[in-house]
C-alpha cells in the first residue's frame, strides 16, 4: 500500500544489506579519518587530501557508516619513510597544490593521520602559506578540535569548516541575513533531504523560510551561505553548530533535548517524535523565529489530519497484542508514536542491556526502563518485562501472551527464530533507518506499516536458523562475540558512534 | 489465503505474461533431442520460436525448422511446401521424429496437415507427427501437456525396472536446465535412484522405453497429463513433486519421491547437504540477516513459481508481496490456497501486473527477461530465473535446483542486491 | 584514442553480442509485426494493439532486428477460437477503447496477424467507427500496402501513418509550411540521431532547416510536421515516404542512388560515404533546395579539413598491405572510402557469394566485383581476388602477400582463424554497424580506427577455433548451415532484410 | 612492447589502487586458519582491516583483534594494551599463532612491541610474533612477502614427499578463492600431485610441515620471497607459473608444475577439459563471436592481472585498452614486457588511471570494487575479479581459475555484457 518513489527500490534492501555489521563500538571503532570523509564527500564541489601513507586513504575508501558508499576519491600525500623522519610540510605544500591542479575543486580538506600528527607537522602554516597560491579554499581537521565526540571526525571536519571558512569571512563582517530563515543540519547518514521534507514544509507554512538543508547536494556556497541563518535546527548540537552560535551568531536548536532533559528530566523532552512530539517541536522553533501565531493553525491543521488518518488505521490494531523492546537508544520512539498516536498494547516489554550497555551506563538504562513501563501505564496496559532474557523465554513469554505482534530489532533480537516459532514481527531497525523522522506523516506511515506487519505471511524455516549465535548478543555468531568481548574488554565500555 | 488475495484478468486487452500453443509445443519437443520440430506457419511464428530458442537456450541445437511459405501460398494451400521442409529436414539431419506443429495460417487456411503426414511417413524412414497449434486454440502450457501426451503414442510397455524413474515436466530450455538437472539426478542417485527417461530431455528411443520406469516425477504439476495417461496405459505411477528450489522443496521432493516407491529415504545424505549450506552461508550470514524481510515479488509459471516463492518466505525470510503466475498448469488451482504470498496474480496482464507490482512497494523481482523494463522502472534488482531468459546465460555447474541450488540462489540474490550501481546513485 | 561519450560504452558489445544471429532471410524472416512493432515503438508517445492470439503479442516482444531492445508492450486483442468462428470485429472495437483508457497513448496502431487477416476482419470500418468516441489517432497496418518491401512491417506501417494520418490531415488544405526545411528519416535501427548529427549540422550551416529527424524521440506532433517540409532525405524511398512526395507534396531525395544506378550504371551512386561522396550528396540536396551558392563555400571548407586531417594519419599507413572482403551490400565502403579518401593498398580482395547470394543475383554480384576490381586499379593496385576460398586458403594467400592488415566481416569471415596465424584484422560490420555515416567525418575516424587495428596486440588462440564450422558460411557451426540450407532450398533465395 | 606503452604515476598526490603494508601482512595471515592478528594501532586501521575482512571474505572467520588504544595512550605508550590484547586473544580463541603487526603510530611513538612479544612468549602457549607494518613502511605486496618470509620460520627441516606440492601465493580473500583453489587441486590430483600446504589456507602446524613438499608453486609471482627462502634453507625448489585463468594459462600451469616435478603431463586430462570446454562454450558461441573483440581494462594486481589480461586478449579476443597493475610483485618487472595490451599502467595514481580509461574507450572492466563509480561513470560492465571485492559474494562451486573457471568466467563476461538495462535505455 506503500508507494515508493520511482527507481529508488533497490536503496532499502541495499543499505540493509550492511547493516547487521557488528562495528561502530561493538567490535571496532571507525577512525577519524572515516568521519571527516563522510563529511567532504556530502560537499560536492570539495576535495579531501589525506596527509599521511596510502593505507590511510585506500582502507579509508570504504565508508564504515555506509558501507554501500565507498568514497571514491582519496588522494593522499603518499608519506613515506623520508617524511616520518624529515617531516612532511614540504610535501603536504606540493600535494595541495596538485590537489588543486588536478581536481579544481572549490575546496580541499587536509585530513590529518597519526602519522603526520605524530610527527608534527605544522598544517596550519602550511595552509596558510599555499592558500593564496590556489584558486580554492583549503582547511584541515585533525581530529583535535572536538575532543571525544562522536563521529569523532565528521564533528571534527564540520568544526573545521566552521572555524577555518566560515568564522573567517564572519571577522570581515560581510554577512547579509537572510532574514527570519533556518538551516537544517542532520547527519549525511541520516537521509537529511528524505527525512526533513515535512519539516521543512510546516516551518515555510508558517512563514519561517529554509536558508540551507545540510548535508543534500551541498555545495561550498551553501556552507558559507550557512551563517545567513537565524537559527540551525539539528538532532545533536554538534560542536561545529556550537561554534556558529558563538562566532556567527546562529543560534541552534536541537530535537532530541538532551541537555535539557539532563536538567528536566522529562522523557518527552527525548522523543522529538510522534504527534505530540511533533507539535512541541514545531511550536518551539516557531517560538524561536517568533511565528508562535502562525505555527498554532499550521500544527494545529497538520495535526488533525494526521489524527484522522490514523484512526482510520487503529480498528485493525484494535484488540492485537504486541511485545516490543525498549529502545536504549535516543531514538526512541515507542512512548510517542507507539502508544499514544497508534495506541498499541505492549504485553511484554524486552531489555537486551549488552545492546544497550554499549550506549548507556546502568543507572541511566533503569531510568530509561522506569520510564518506558511508565508510559506503557500511563496508556493502560501493564507490560510484563523481560531483562536480558534468552531467545527461548522471549517466545515462550510471547506464546503465554499470545503476542500478534513482536516490534523488535533485528540487530538484537533473533527474529527468524520468532518466525520459526510462528511469531510475527516487526523491524524497528528498519523504521529507524528508513523512515522515522521528526513529523506528523511518520506515525500514520507506522500505523500503516504496523497493521501491513500483522497480515504478513508467516516466515516458517529460515536458513539463518541453521547456526549458532550468542546467547546474549543474539545476532552475533560465537565467532564474533568473541572479537565482541576483547574488544570491549580492551575499551573498558565505549560510548558507540551510532547515536 | 482469502480469495480476496487472488487477483485475475479485468480488461479484454491482453498484453500477455504467457506464449501461445506453439511455444509450448515447440518447448516440448526441443527436448526430444533428436527430433526435428516444423513450424508450419508464415515467417512469424517460426522466426519467434527460433529467437527463443536460440537466445534461449544452447546456441549450437536448434533444429527447428520452417515451412517458409510465402503470402501467395495463403490462397492455394502450401502443403507443397510443408512436404517439402518435412523432406529437406530428413535429408539434413536424419532425426528419429519430425513434428509438424500447425499453427493459425494454415489451420484456418485448412491445409490437409494430416494427409501429408500419412503420406511422409510412408516415404522417410522416420516417425512424423503432427499437433494443431494455432495461437487461438490456447496458451503455451496446453500445447505443452498436448504434445507430453502426444508423445506417450509412442511409448511400449515394458518391463518395470526397480528404482527407476522418469521426470517429466523438466524443460531444457530454462536458464539452468542443465546443472538443475544434474543436481536432480545427483540428489536421487543419492538414495540409490536412477533416472530413465526425461520428459523432455532424452532421445526419442529413451522416450519410448518410458515405461520400464517405476515410477514418474511430475516436477511441479508440469505435464501431469501425460503422467496420467502412463498410469493408465502403462501402469506407472507418479508423485507430483515441487521443483526443488532451497532446502525443504528439495528435501520434499526426496520425500515425496521416495514415499512413490516405498522407499525409506537416507537420511544421512540430507544431513551432509544441510551441513554443507550451513557452511557456506555462515560465510555471508552477514548480509543474509540484512537482506531478510526484502519486498519481493516472484513472476513466473505455475511450475516454478510457487516452489521459489516459498523458499524465499520461508527460508530467506522475504515478503512475497506479489507472486504473479504468468502460465498455469494442471496444479494451479491446488496451489492457490497456500499462504505464502501476499497478492496472488493467475496469468496477469503485463498493464495490470505492472500497476500491481509499482503499488507494492516491491524491491526485487524474481522473473524472467520480460520483467527487465519493469525492474529497471521499479530501480529493483532482476534476478532472472524464469522462462524465457534471452539476456542470461549459463555454461557452467552451476543449479538453482536442489541442495547446491539453494547455495547458488542464496549467492546469486545477495549479489543482486549488492553489486549494483545503487550504492553510486545513493552516493551522488 | 577515440572518446566514447559517458555512459555509453556498453553499447556496442551489447548490440554485438546479438549480431551474429544468422536470422534475417538465412535461416528465417521476421515477420510484418516485427516491423510493425519497431515503428510502433519509434513513436515515443504510440501504442501498438495486436489484433490477434497470444502468442503473436508475447513472441513478438523479442524484437529481431534488435534483440537486445525488447519490446515490452504488445497488448492484444487475445483473440481465441470464438472469434476465428465469428469474427473479431467487436472484440477489436472494445480492445481499441480499453487501450486508449489504460495507456491514454496519442496514437494506437493496430497491427493485424494471420488470424485476423485470414478471418476477414474488416479493420478499417471497425476504426473509422470507433475514432470518434476516443481522445487519440487510430490507424492500422495489415502488410498488404506495400507489397514485398522490406522490412515488411516497417514499410506497411510507415504507409500507414502517412496514408491514414498525414494524408487525412492533408486533404483539409491545412498544411502551414516550414520554408526550406528538410526531414531526415533513416531506420530506427539505424540510430538516427547518432549517425545524421554530421548531415544536419552541414545542412544548417548551409541555410537550410531541419524540420524533423526521424526516427529520435519522435512523437506523433513531430509526425504530423512531416508534411511541412520541402524534401525527405531518406537512405532508401520507402513506400511511405514515396506516397508523401504523391499525396503532400514532400518530394525526397534518396542518398542511395538505388534507382538512378538502375539507369546509369555509375557505381559512384551506391555510396553517399566518404569525402566525395558526402560532397556530391550535400551538393545534390543542396541543389534540390536552392542552395548551391551557400553549399559550396560550406561543402570546400568540411572537405578540407577532412582532407588534412586524413593525410595526417596516412603516413602510418603507407606501405601497409591490405586484404579487404568484397562488400555485395549496397553500403559499400571500400571505394571511397578505404582506397580514395584513406589510400589503403589492397593486396587481396575477397568475395564470398554465400553471403551475397542472399543479397544480389549472380549479375549483379559479378558488377559488383568487376567495380571492385577496377576502383582497386583506379588507385594503383592491382589485388588478387579470390572467390569462396576457404579459410585456409585465404590464410595462405594472406601469408603470401604479407597481409598486415586484413578488412573483413566477422559474420562472413573467420577473423579468430586469422587471428591464430597472427593476422591483424578490422572489421568492416563494426564499422558498418555502429560509425558508418554520411559526413566527412566518418573518413577522418575509419583512418583512425584502421591506425589502431595496425597496432593492436595480436589475439593467440581464440577459443571459438576449437569449433567446427561450415566450409562455406565460415561463420555458421554445421547445425546452423543445415538450417540455413533447408531454408534456402524453401524460400528459392530470399531477399534478405538487413539492406 | 616498447616502453612508451609502458605509464608510471606522474604526480606527488596519490590517490592509489594499493593498499599498506599492514594489508598485506594481515591478508597472508588470515589464511594461517588457527593463527589471530592483533593490530596494534589506532581505530582506524583495525577498523579498516576489519571491514575488509568482513566484506570481503567468510563473515564468520574473522580472527582480527584490536590493540584498541586511546588517544591518551599515544603519549605514554600502548604497550599495556598490547599484552592485554594478547592474553584475551590467546584467552578467547586458543589460537597456535598470534601475529602482532604494529602500525604506525605505536611504530613512531616507540613502543617496545619485541619486549612485549618476548614476555607474551613466556607467558602463554601459542607461538607469538610481531611484524613492522607503518603505513609508511611500504605497499601491501611487500607486507605479505614478508609475512610468508616470517613464517618460513617456523617451518621445519623434514622428509621430501613425492609428487607433493605447497601452493604459494594463494589468498583466501579474493572473490573465488575457495572454489578456485578446488579447481587447482582437482587439477594437481588429475596428475596425482597433491596438495602438501597452502600459503596461505592451511592450520599453521601444516605450514610448520611445509618443507615435506617437493615442490613450491608459486602462483603469479606472489611470495616469491618465501620460496626462495624455502629453497635454500629446506632445499625445496619452486616454479613460477601463471595464476590459471583460461584454457592456456591452465595447461602452462600443468606443464611448468610437472616440469618441475619431472613428471610427464597427462595429456588425456587435459583432452577431455578441452572438449568439455568446447562442449559448454558450442552453446553461446554465438553471443562470443558478437563480443568478440570488445575493447576491456583489466585492473588488478601483478599476481593475477597479467595473466587474466593474456586470457581476455589470446582466448575471447578481446582488446586490453589498457592494463593497470594496482600491486606489484616480484615477477612484475619481467611481465612489463608482455605484449597482449596496449597500454600498461604500474601502481597508477587513480586520477590518473581513470583518465587513461576514459580516453582509451573502455567497454569493460575487470576490476575490484573500487571501480565501481568509474565503471559507472563509463557506462561500462563491471566484471570483479580482483581484490578487494566488498560488493559481490561467491559460495557456490564457481571457480575463475583452471579449466572450470574458464567456462565460469566466459559465462560471466557474457552476461556482463547481455543482462544490464542498456537495453532498455537504449530503446528510450
Amino acid at each position: 500500500m506503500i508507494q515508493n518513489t520511482r527507481g529508488a527500490n533497490f536503496l532499502r534492501p541495499l543499505i540493509n544489506a550492511y547493516n547487521p555489521l557488528p562495528i561502530h563500538g561493538i567490535t571496532a571503532i571507525p577512525g577519524k579519518i572515516s568521519g571527516a570523509l563522510m563529511l567532504v564527500n556530502a560537499i560536492t564541489d570539495a576535495v579531501p587530501l589525506i596527509h599521511g601513507p596510502v593505507g590511510c586513504a585506500f582502507q579509508r575508501k570504504i565508508n564504515p557508516f555506509r558501507p554501500h558508499a565507498s568514497f571514491y576519491e582519496t588522494p593522499c600525500t603518499d608519506m613515506r619513510d623520508l617524511e616520518v623522519v624529515y617531516g612532511g610540510e614540504e610535501k603536504l605544500r606540493q600535494g595541495i597544490k596538485e590537489t588543486y591542479e588536478k581536481y579544481h575543486p572549490a575546496l580541499i580538506v587536509v585530513i590529518t593521520t597519526c602519522a603526520s600528527d605524530l610527527i608534527g607537522d605544522d598544517f596550519k602554516s602550511v595552509i596558510e602559506g599555499i592558500k593564496g597560491d590556489i584558486g580554492c579554499e583549503v582547511i584541515y581537521t585533525a581530529g583535535d578540535f572536538v575532543g571525544k565526540s562522536k563521529p569523532i571526525g565528521y564533528q571534527d571536519a564540520l568544526y573545521a569548516i566552521t572555524d577555518q571558512m566560515l568564522c573567517e569571512g564572519l571577522e570581515k563582517g560581510e554577512i547579509v541575513k537572510n532574514d527570519c530563515s533556518v538551516n537544517i543540519i542532520t547527519l549525511p547518514i541520516h537521509n537529511a533531504a528524505l527525512k526533513t521534507a515535512e519539516m521543512a514544509s510546516v516551518l515555510r507554512e508558517m512563514g519561517i523560510k529554509i536558508n540551507k538543508i545540510c548535508f543534500d547536494h551541498t555545495t561550498v556556497k551553501d556552507l558559507y551561505a550557512l551563517s545567513k541563518a537565524e537559527l540551525t535546527i539539528t538532532d545533536y548540537p554538534l560542536a561545529g553548530i556550537r561554534l556558529m552560535k558563538e562566532k556567527a551568531g546562529v543560534d541552534y536548536y536541537a530535537t532530541v533535548g538532551l541537555e535539557k532533559y539532563r536538567e528536566r528530566k522529562e522523557p518527552e523532552l527525548l522523543s522529538p517524535y510522534g504527534i505530540e512530539g511533533s507539535a512541541r517541536v514545531f511550536m518551539e522553533i516557531a517560538k524561536r523565529m517568533g511565528k508562535e501565531g502562525e505555527a498554532e493553525e499550521v500544527i494545529e491543521r497538520r495535526k488533525k489530519i494526521a489524527v484522522e488518518k490514523v484512526s482510520g488505521i487503529k480498528k485493525d490494531l484494535e484488540g492485537k497484542t504486541v511485545a516490543y523492546s525498549g529502545m536504549g537508544c535516543l531514538h526512541s520512539l515507542e512512548q510517542q508514536m507507539l502508544l499514544r498516536d497508534v495506541g498499541i498494547n505492549p504485553g511484554l516489554v524486552i531489555y537486551k542491556t549488552s545492546g544497550l550497555g554499549l550506549l548507556l551506563s546502568m543507572d541511566a538504562m533503569e531510568e530509561v526502563r522506569n520510564i518506558t513501563v511508565e508510559w506503557a501505564r500511563k496508556y493502560g496496559s501493564e507490560p510484563e518485562v523481560l531483562i536480558n532474557p534468552t531467545t527461548k523465554e522471549e517466545i515462550k513469554a510471547m506464546k503465554e501472551k499470545r503476542v500478534d505482534l513482536a516490534i523488535v530489532s533485528s540487530l538484537n533480537n533473533a527474529v527468524h527464530e520468532y518466525h520459526k516459532e510462528g511469531i510475527r514481527t516487526f523491524n524497528r531497525e528498519d523504521l529507524m533507518l528508513h523512515y522515522q523522522r521528526i513529523g506528523f506523516e511518520c506515525p500514520v506511515e507506522l500505523a500503516l506499516r504496523l497493521r501491513e506487519a500483522l497480515k504478513e505471511p508467516q516466515k516458517r524455516s529460515p536458513l539463518l536458523c541453521m547456526l549458532e549465535y550468542d546467547t546474549l548478543r543474539v545476532n552475533l555468531t560465537p565467532e564474533w562475540a568473541k572479537l565482541a568481548d576483547i574488544f570491549m574488554s580492551l575499551r573498558g565500555g565505549v560510548v558507540g558512534d551510532r547515536c | 489465503m482469502n480469495n480476496e488475495k487472488i487477483k485475475e484478468r479485468e480488461g479484454l486487452v491482453y498484453d500477455p505474461t504467457q506464449d501461445c500453443k506453439l511455444v509450448g509445443a515447440a518447448r516440448a519437443l526441443s527436448g526430444v533431442k533428436d527430433a526435428i520440430t516444423i513450424v508450419h506457419a508464415r515467417p512469424g511464428c517460426h522466426c519467434g520460436v527460433l529467437l527463443l530458442r536460440a537466445l534461449g537456450s544452447n546456441q549450437n541445437d536448434i533444429r527447428i525448422v520452417s515451412s517458409a511459405f510465402r503470402a501467395s501460398e495463403m490462397i492455394y494451400g502450401a502443403e507443397g511446401k510443408l512436404t517439402d521442409a518435412i523432406r529437406l529436414s530428413y535429408k539434413h539431419f536424419k532425426p528419429s521424429l519430425i513434428a509438424v506443429l500447425n499453427c493459425s495460417a494454415p489451420a484456418i487456411m485448412g491445409d490437409d496437415v494430416e494427409g501429408v503426414v500419412l503420406a511422409m511417413k510412408e516415404e522417410i524412414p522416420a516417425e512424423v507427427f503432427s499437433l494443431s497449434t494455432g495461437g487461438y486454440e490456447g496458451p503455451a502450457w496446453i500445447g505443452y501437456e498436448e504434445t507430453l501426451a502426444e508423445l506417450t503414442h509412442f511409448m511400449v510397455e515394458s518391463e518395470k525396472a526397480e528404482n527407476s524413474v522418469n521426470i517429466i515436466g523438466f524443460k531444457q530450455d530454462e536458464i539452468k536446465a542443465y546443472s538443475d538437472l544434474s543436481e536432480i539426478e545427483r540428489m536421487l542417485n543419492s538414495q540409490g535412484i536412477t533416472v530413465n527417461s526425461v520428459l523432455t530431455n532424452s532421445n526419442f528411443d529413451e522416450i519410448k522405453k518410458a515405461p520400464e520406469a517405476s515410477l514418474n516425477i511430475v516436477l511441479g504439476g508440469d505435464g501431469l497429463e501425460s503422467a496420467k495417461i502412463m498410469k493408465e496405459r502403462f501402469d506407472v505411477p507418479y508423485v507430483v513433486t515441487p521443483y526443488p528450489f532451497g532446502l525443504n522443496n528439495s528435501i520434499e521432493f526426496l520425500k515425496r519421491v521416495s514415499r512413490g516407491l516405498n522407499k525409506q529415504i537416507d537420511q544421512e545424505f540430507i544431513s551432509t547437504e544441510k551441513e554443507a549450506i550451513k557452511e557456506r552461508i555462515e560465510r555471508v550470514f552477514l548480509f543474509l540477516e540484512g537482506i531478510y524481510d526484502t519486498s519481493v515479488a516472484v513472476v513466473g509459471d505455475g511450475g516454478r513459481a510457487f516452489d521459489l516463492a516459498k523458499f524465499l518466505s520461508d527460508e530467506l525470510g522475504f515478503g512475497i508481496k506479489v507472486l504473479a503466475i504468468t502460465s498455469k498448469n494442471y496444479s494451479t488451482q491446488d496451489r492457490e490456497k497456500e499462504d505464502y504470498f501476499e497478492s496472488l496474480l493467475i496469468e496477469p496482464d503485463r498493464f495490470e501486473m505492472n500497476r500491481e507490482l509499482k503499488t507494492k512497494g516491491v524491491e526485487m523481482i524474481f522473473g524472467s527477461s520480460m520483467e527487465k523494463k519493469l525492474a529497471y522502472e521499479l530501480g529493483a534488482p532482476l534476478v532472472r530465473i524464469f522462462y524465457p531468459v534471452l539476456d542470461e546465460v549459463s555454461i557452467s555447474d552451476s543449479p538453482y535446483a536442489g541442495f547446491k541450488g539453494t547455495i547458488q540462489l542464496t549467492e546469486n540474490i545477495i549479489n543482486a542486491v549488492i553489486s549494483n550501481y545503487a550504492g553510486i546513485i545513493d552516493a551522488d
